[in-house]
């Protein structure tokens, strides 16, 4: 495992020099901060300003075109689509920030304690894993709308607990490689627990491969928000989403496309954004380990 | 100039002004270097020296992102440099084959070891069918590969590391080569194994006649195998000549103290290890992973080690019998360096048996262990060598309580250590520490130097916390303010240092070391060596130093234990152990070791 | 670093396959009869009164009540979950609360056509993915490889269902190469089944094969680091056949690891694109029965695409045993 | 088999016509050029889905809607306008008081099955109504017993007069079953229609076939398809792609006019029985005063609401009838949109910072009424959350069965559902003495035009109570490719007669 080779060596000798590795994934960093921070700045402003109220109809002014009132025209109950596509980004977003704080919260203990308890009851908790695994998110929400009915938060929580296995399970294997460590058995030997091995050798170690996860776990989740709303099982109206619309807007893909694409666009770009910020952080942070789920 | 001048007027490979860089550093300066038809030339340099990047572009397999310019030319193939890669296929693996160091990763996972020698004779002879399948057992029986039948149809993962070595050698070796590529080949071996390859690379070589360039870090190697050496240093040739000449009358300090480092030659007066240390300050920015700086050139240490004049015999320890046993199975194992008084360290019949029953079946045993005994008094330095797997680890970390025996009894300072929980250990943390090999991996990256050092401390205010550290950090030769670093600003030697500052902040008993300079260029090897000797004898240590090194235990212990598959066969006084060998494996184990002065 | 001492692994590779494989079996089946638990239990905490829901406002108690002994809904949890999993194990999934008809069969039929979708899904994914992955990896530097990346980036972050519904528009309604949905089983009319399937499939299949060939590229990438790679480049293979005859092989194990990932996501765009393009599959059945609040339906359904998503895992585990000598005779 | 044959435009109009009354006179005749293809199949989306066939225990029209008339027929059936015209029943008396219907019966009717159609068949099948738990069985409550006085002479005994139930019994309540089959009416539907059924791969497509043996006009086209699409732009687009011949019922409002525009395809508008009501809970402390449902009332602009839900076709109503039923009086101007007004009407009941949880289903009309009604109430400070239920499990369950609901909506397309006022366990929770003795009035009248006065005056009354606000009364729309004819135009919240259409190749 340490065996060094020198031919590796030398070259990361040369690449530590001129810092080529701090700026590794640069530009795909840069690239989707530019798309995230759009999206975030949109559903920021919508919370204290949209051209319009995206939740006021008018049915005088149902399915227009562009115009100065309306920059991107009405939908088929006379909503102002711009102010809709501003407000939309908020709810895409807390789905996919709720949505991953809670994949975290339940699979990096999770991950953790079944890496530090490998041989015992750590390979029963990767079992369990796996079986939470055969549920994908998506269905777990659907499950859970058919439970409680759908709902942003019902969403949240599903689309949490879809991804904490994957979570867990590439935390488990972050957790293994540091307690492989030297510097883990050094920190057994001075008398440490588990507890400050997570905390203080773990965490930070793996903290670049929570901070791809998240982003990646972002995009996924965002896809799914979109994906139940069109489904009908998401955020319920009036609430503008981005998922609505799409579905909202589909009964009038023949006659007002752009109903469609606009959110289409919107969730397109968003994901994108997330896709790319992961790659760059990636890229950033272990450029050995490649997109690896 | 004798007969290696000879060789060389034959030219067979002919490199001049070869440069290798990256766009903004360049790795290797303007490196010339000639080959004759059969000459045996060893390229001899540290980690980060680019003597595998000079090979490589022989090869002409550097990673694309280089560049390289120079010429390298292969009598009747000219230029090499630049050449098509059609061309330079059909070079490789026909006139020039490579040996690489890794045997582990350097054969095809997925595909059958016959096959994947077949291929290389395909490729070139256009041999098939059965022919093609008598030639291949030929080479594996031809590089001593146990069962070539059976190798033919096996898997890489289910060889030895020396026999996939071997495998490697006969796909390099099975067209004949005009010349040999060896980039550091034996490094990832023990040393018999290494020795068994480096004595069948050298057969091979001299019965096909080819010539070999064998790249290593290991002066001793080179001895065995090579006529002529060159020495290679941060992209540069310092010297070379003919091996005798080169070894017996270093021209180049380097040279001089790389030699002095790698024998672990001792300063006459002061009983202390001859370092390069001193030598060739010119060094360069200093390293990060990967490059352990050559004389500590860090910004932050312009002083070596603390050089103290302390003079004294290496060893403090009473002298006491040799306990050997000859047969080669052990009823009960017998008990080596027992002692009437009380023992600092006591350990009895220890086992270790790895492996689990699966979920449904079919899980393996491995025995690690099969009955340790053995004392170690207090001031005690006890060595214990053995190769890979045969079990030394395992019990130095049984012995830290970091892993659970199976059977058998630890006691240390007459408390039994074996079966506690951790709560009741917390005496024995503060009792025991230790040092580990890896210099990367043994340092939390995200840590700041101070956090790592006290790691250990337990229940001490900010303050005293603080001036410990700095204190210890003194005491191995860094500077204060090397607290407030993170690891990876340092260089593999002084990584290691601050490993055994954290392993000194509790004011242990005992000192164990677990192959604690073996990761280390031999430059600084000799450096922390003497560290560990001054501290130990600072801090009234016991230390327990397990290697698979002879060499480096004989000079940093008193008393030798060498283990097994599992066993100690032979355990004694280091210089009346080294001297004479009761036991074959020890013996054999000497003999394996290579020597500089052959 | 030194490792234990391993006896040197015999070769009886016979022998270790087919205990591998007995052991995952093993292994599945638990993992099974744990996940149907799960099913179940999820699936019965259901709020409100099933029976009402489905007897509408003219029931009256006694309905109710004669309803809930006729599916059993009176008695204890553990015994109707008994009862439920071996009937389910016998391929009884009870009688649906809406339709009055055996489950069974509907999800049965629904489940062959959404395989059917995503098979043909997978199989245009890979079709994309393994070529267009492995450019992108050799040619990464270079004009076209970037164009490659960039064009799988931009698939990834399309949902299926806006794909689905761009299909439509464009080559149904607008183009009318298409139908705009439904189904047709392949024995009544290949050529009818063919042409529903082509959109959807490709709804599927466009969006997944884009994120495969990313895994795709990065296990190329990968391989393309080995040191096995160099070695074979150093017999005098070209770098095409080096990356022919050693590379894809080994880059095709991880590939084929992510592939049971994305099974269960193709699944699940399933549900999406059947609702989209009108297919009787087990999504819009899903769906369905989510709508009509039918318990054991929603149950039936939830724990075929559980074991389904399982299965391919255990066949996936055992594929990369099969290409893996490794793996076989891993501990 | 009979030859193919071939009609003229004209009798092809006709035969359409006649096929929508389905009256029992031949039209044989008429056999030249190019016209309807006998052995035409037509396929036709919808978009309510039947969970089951078995109507009886099953809610939601669609059931009917798709075999009754076609698959299952009664002793009466409603012509084109509504009124009640015979079928198996060859006639019918009615005793003075109102409570004997004494039907006689058409003689050489049998079950799809074989079983002949007998009076037995109309006792066993009427005096199984108390086994009924779905579509509204109270509404023949009435019924006491069903005498046989001969194998073709029935008499029908009420236990108080009913003026409504011959008209109930031309809905599905008057279907007639074979005692035989009436264990398996979930899955296989046996009734003495002009077509049997065939297959039904649930929420995909029921397929009807020509019975030939019918004892009437044989239907036109020999196999009917009825293929469902849940999502109204589905239905559409399998139309313009030729998956569907025709929609009906079709939702998809907004594609009405690019369909007018192309002529391939024909557009009508007929008529339903449907009411959209926003109905507001009795229960609710400020909406049980009648200032605050006033208030509602006014702030809702129902021209709004009308073009959100369907893109402005239809009527706006403003009262519980619609135009079809014969007691129909526009209410529309009642209580004209007038947000000014509802603020002051709400001031004056002293409400202030009122919030509502409005339940709707989850359809895509709902949805759209909701936001439109949240909107308006939201400009007179009112309040409102809206909850989206699963229609129909959760919102039959939640908001219908437990009332647990401020305000909810939903679009009533069983015929006369205005009488549902008269029960005050209905969800509407609707209880006025006074609207209560017309209802009575109205059943016990003798003619029409009692009858029609008694509703006037109950329907009167419900709108001055405002118990809910009774929105519009949605179009059926049909859709066809050119070349079917015969097509149901309206809905009159019976069975859809699919054996008049027929199909020009």
């Amino acid at each position: 495992m340490s065996q060094l080779r020198d031919a590796q060596a030398e070259l990361e000798s040369a690449e530590q020099t001129q810092p080529r590795r701090r700026c590794a994934g640069g530009g795909l960093i840069l690239t989707g901060g530019i798309l995230v921070g759009t999206v975030v700045l949109m559903a920021l402003v919508s919370l204290v300003w949209t051209p319009q109220d995206p939740t006021a109809t008018s049915a005088v002014d149902r399915l227009q075109g562009p115009s100065a009132e309306h920059r991107l025209g009405t939908d088929g109950l006379g909503r102002d689509i711009a102010s809709m596509l501003l407000a939309g980004a908020q709810i895409p977003l807390l789905v996919g920030l709720v949505a991953v704080v809670i994949s975290l919260v339940i699979g990096v203990p999770f991950g953790i304690a079944a890496a530090i308890t490998d041989r015992g009851a750590g390979i029963w908790m990767m079992r369990w894993n796996d079986i939470v695994q055969a549920f994908p998110p998506l269905l777990l929400a659907i499950i859970l709308a058919a439970v409680w009915g759908g709902s942003t938060a019902t969403a949240m929580v599903a689309l949490g607990i879809g991804a904490s296995p994957g979570v867990a399970r590439v935390v488990r294997s972050g957790t293994l490689q540091v307690l492989s460590q030297e510097y883990a058995l050094a920190a057994r030997a001075a008398g440490r627990g588990p507890l400050h091995l997570a905390l203080r050798h773990v965490l930070p170690n793996i903290r670049g491969i929570l901070i791809v996860q998240a982003t990646v776990g972002f995009a996924i989740a965002v896809l799914a928000e979109a994906a139940l709303s069109f489904l009908g099982l998401g955020t319920p109206p009036p609430t503008p989403s981005w998922g609505r619309m799409l579905q909202e807007g589909q009964s009038l893909l023949q006659v007002e496309p752009l109903l469609v694409l606009w959110p289409g666009a919107a969730i397109a770009i968003t994901i994108l954004g997330f896709n790319l910020l992961g790659d760059g952080l990636r890229d950033r942070f272990d450029p050995r380990m490649e997109v690896r789920r | 100039m004798n007969d290696a001048d000879a060789h060389s007027s034959a030219g067979l490979l002919e490199i001049s002004g070869l440069e290798i860089g990256t766009s903004s550093t360049r790795l290797v300066h303007g490196v010339d270097l000639q080959i004759g038809r059969g000459e045996r030339v060893g390229l001899i340099g540290e980690s980060g020296s680019g003597k595998s990047l000079t090979l490589l572009a022989a090869m002409g397999l550097l990673p694309e992102n280089l560049k390289v310019s120079g010429s390298v030319r292969l009598d009747g193939e000219g230029e090499l440099l630049g050449a098509s890669e059609r061309r330079m296929a059909s070079v490789r693996g026909s006139r020039m084959s490579m040996v690489f160091q890794e045997p582990m990763t350097a054969l095809n996972p997925l595909m059958r070891v016959g096959e994947q020698i077949a291929e290389i004779i395909r490729l070139h002879q256009g041999v098939k069918g059965q022919p093609l399948q008598t030639q291949v057992l030929e080479l594996l029986d031809s590089v001593k590969v146990p069962d070539p039948a059976r190798a033919e149809r096996a898997y890489p993962h289910e060889l030895s590391g020396g026999q996939r070595q071997r495998i490697v050698l006969a796909m390099a070796m099975a067209n004949q080569p005009d010349l040999l590529l060896a980039d550091e080949p034996t490094t990832a071996l023990d040393v018999t194994v290494q020795k068994q390859v480096l004595e069948l690379m050298g057969d091979q070589v001299r019965q096909a006649g080819s010539s070999l360039l064998f790249i290593t870090h290991d002066l001793g190697v080179v001895a065995s195998i090579c006529d002529r050496v060159l020495i290679m240093r941060h992209g540069r040739i310092v010297e070379s000549g003919p091996l005798q000449t080169v070894f017996s009358d270093p021209q180049h300090p380097y040279t001089r103290g790389l030699l002095a480092a790698s024998a672990l030659e001792t300063d006459q007066q002061t009983g202390r290890l001859m370092t390069v240390g001193a030598v060739g300050q010119e060094g360069r920015q200093q390293g990060g992973p990967g490059q352990s700086g050559l004389g500590q050139t860090g910004p932050q240490q312009e002083q070596t080690g603390p050089q103290q004049e302390q003079a004294g015999p290496a060893s403090g320890a009473a002298p006491h019998e040799v306990s050997s046993e000859e047969p080669q199975t052990f009823d009960q194992a017998a008990i080596f360096n027992q002692t009437d008084a009380e023992p600092l360290l006591a350990v009895r019949e220890v086992r270790r048996t790895y492996g689990r029953a699966g979920l449904f079946g079919g899980g393996r045993q491995v025995q690690a262990l099969r009955g340790v005994s053995f004392d170690v008094r207090a001031g005690q330095r006890f060595g214990i060598v053995g190769e890979s797997g045969c079990g030394k680890s395992t019990l130095l970390r049984i012995l830290t309580g970091l892993d659970e025996a199976t059977s058998g009894s630890v006691e240390v300072s007459g408390q039994e250590i074996l079966g506690k929980k951790e709560r009741q250990l917390r005496w024995l943390r503060e009792a025991v520490q230790i040092v580990f090999q890896d210099p990367m991996g043994s340092l939390d990256p995200r840590m700041r130097i101070e956090d790592v050092v006290a790691e250990p401390l337990r229940g001490a205010s900010r303050e005293e916390r603080r001036s410990r550290v700095e204190a210890l950090l003194e005491e191995v030769g860094l500077p204060r303010r090397a607290a407030d670093r993170c690891p990876h600003e340092f260089s593999g030697g002084q990584r290691q240092r601050i490993a055994i500052a954290r392993a000194l902040i509790t004011r242990p008993k005992i000192l164990m070391a677990d192959e604690a300079v073996s990761a280390l260029d031999v430059s600084v090897r000799a450096q922390v060596l003497n560290l560990l000797d001054d501290l130990v004898r600072d801090y009234d240590l016991t230390m327990l130093f397990v290697s698979h090194d002879l060499q480096v235990v004989r000079h940093a212990c008193d008393t030798v234990a060498v283990m097994n598959a599992g066993q100690i066969v032979e355990c004694g006084p280091a210089d009346v152990l080294f001297a004479q060998p009761q036991h074959s494996y020890t013996a054999s184990l000497l003999e394996s070791i290579p020597r500089v002065a052959g | 670093m030194s490792t234990a001492a391993v006896s040197s692994a015999a070769p009886r590779k016979g022998a270790d396959v087919t205990m591998t494989v007995l052991r995952r079996i093993g292994v599945f089946a638990l993992t099974v009869w744990v996940a149907s638990l799960v099913v179940f239990t999820l699936l019965n905490v259901l709020p409100g009164d099933m029976a009402r829901a489905q007897l509408g406002m003219n029931a009256t108690d006694a309905d109710v009540a004669s309803f809930r002994a006729e599916h059993g809904l009176d008695r204890p949890l553990p015994v109707q979950y008994f009862d439920w999993i071996t009937g389910f194990l016998t391929g009884d999934m009870g009688i649906s609360y809406s339709s009055r008809a055996p489950v069974a069969p509907q999800v049965f039929d629904a489940l062959q056509v959404s395989l059917i979708l995503v098979g043909a899904g997978i199989l245009i994914a890979v079709l994309i993915a393994l070529p267009l992955g492995t450019l992108a990896a050799v040619r990464q530097n270079k004009p076209d490889g970037v164009l490659l990346s960039a064009v799988s980036q931009a698939g990834i972050a399309i949902p299926n269902f806006l794909a689905g519904l761009l299909l439509i528009s464009i080559f149904a309604v607008g183009l009318g190469w298409m139908p705009s949905g439904g189904w047709t089983a392949p024995a009544e009319g290949f050529g009818d089944f063919l042409r529903q399937l082509a959109l959807p499939a490709l709804a599927l299949g466009l969006v997944r094969g884009a994120i495969l060939s990313r895994y795709t590229r990065a296990a190329v990438l990968d391989v393309m680091r080995d040191d096995f790679m160099r070695t074979a480049r150093a017999k005098g293979l070209m770098p095409g056949a080096a990356l022919r005859r050693h590379g894809l092989r080994n880059a095709l194990v991880p590939v084929v690891t992510v592939t049971s990932v994305e099974f269960s996501a193709l699944v699940i765009g399933a549900v999406v694109i059947e609702t989209v393009f009108v297919i009787p599959g087990l999504g819009s059945l899903l769906m369905r029965a989510v709508d009509n609040r039918d318990l054991i339906q929603v149950q039936g359904i939830v724990m075929c695409v559980v074991v389904l998503v399982l299965l391919v895992n255990l066949l996936v585990d055992i594929t990369r045993t099969l290409i893996d000598p490794r793996l076989r005779s891993a501990r | 088999m009979r030859t193919p044959h071939r009609h003229g435009l004209a009798a092809a109009l006709a035969v359409a016509a006649l096929g929508l009354t389905a009256c029992s006179a031949g039209s044989e005749d008429g056999a030249d050029d190019a016209g309807p293809a006998q052995d035409a199949s037509v396929s036709i989306g919808l978009a309510a889905v039947p969970a089951n066939l078995d109507y009886t225990t099953s809610g939601g029209a669609a059931i009917f809607e798709a075999l009754l008339g076609n698959v299952y027929e009664g002793l009466v059936q409603l012509d084109e306008h509504g009124e009640v015209e015979p079928l198996l029943a060859e006639s019918w008396e009615i005793s003075e008081d109102g409570t004997e219907y004494s039907f006689t019966l058409r003689e050489d009717v049998t079950f799809h099955d074989g079983t002949p159609f007998d009076a037995e068949i109309v006792q066993f099948s009427l005096e199984r109504l108390d086994e009924w738990t779905a579509n509204t069985p109270d509404n023949l409550a009435a019924i006491d017993q069903v005498e046989v006085d001969s194998p073709t002479e029935v008499t029908v005994v009420l236990s108080e007069p009913d003026y409504d139930a011959l008209y109930w019994l031309a809905g599905p309540l008057g279907t007639m079953f074979a005692p035989d089959s009436v264990d398996d009416l979930a899955s296989e539907a046996n009734g003495t229609g002009p077509f049997t059924f065939e297959s039904y791969e649930n929420a995909v497509q029921m397929d009807l076939a020509r019975h030939e043996d019918y004892w009437g006009e044989p239907a036109g086209v020999a196999d009917a398809s009825l293929v469902y699409y849940e999502d109204a732009a589905a239905a559409a687009n399998a139309l313009r792609t030729g998956g569907v011949d025709a929609i009906l019922r079709a939702e998809a409002y907004d594609q009405v006019e690019s369909f007018e525009e192309e002529d391939e395809f024909d557009v009508v508008i007929g008529d339903t029985q449907a009411v959209a009501v926003l109905a507001m809970s009795n229960d609710h402390e400020e909406l049980s005063d009648p200032e605050v449902r006033e208030a509602i009332s006014l702030a809702i602009d129902k021209e709004a609401v009308l073009a959100a839900a369907t893109t402005g076709h239809g009527t706006i109503l403003g009262g519980p009838s619609v135009p079809t039923d014969s007691y129909y009086q526009d209410y529309s101007e009642e209580r004209p949109h007038d947000p000014e007004a509802a603020e002051e009407l709400l001031e004056q009941a002293g409400v202030e910072d009122l919030s509502l949880r409005f339940t709707l289903p989850n359809r895509p009309y709902a949805e759209a009424i909701a936001q439109v009604v949240q909107d308006d109430l939201g400009e007179i400070g009112i309040s409102v959350d809206l909850e989206t239920q699963e229609f129909p499990a959760v919102w039959v369950e939640q908001t219908m069965t437990n009332q647990d609901y401020d305000l909810t909506v939903v679009s009533h397309v069983e015929p006369r559902n205005m009488i549902n006022y008269d029960d005050p366990d209905y969800y509407w929770g609707y209880d006025s003495e006074e609207a209560a003795e017309h209802f009575a009035e109205a059943r016990a009248a003798t003619d029409d035009a009692d009858y029609a006065s008694a509703m006037e005056a109950a329907a009167d009354q419900v709108v001055q109570d405002a118990p809910g606000v009774w929105l519009y009364n949605s179009p059926n729309i049909v859709i066809s490719r050119d070349g079917v004819e015969g097509l149901p135009e309206d809905d009159l919240g019976v069975g859809m007669n699919l054996s008049g259409i027929s199909v020009d190749h």
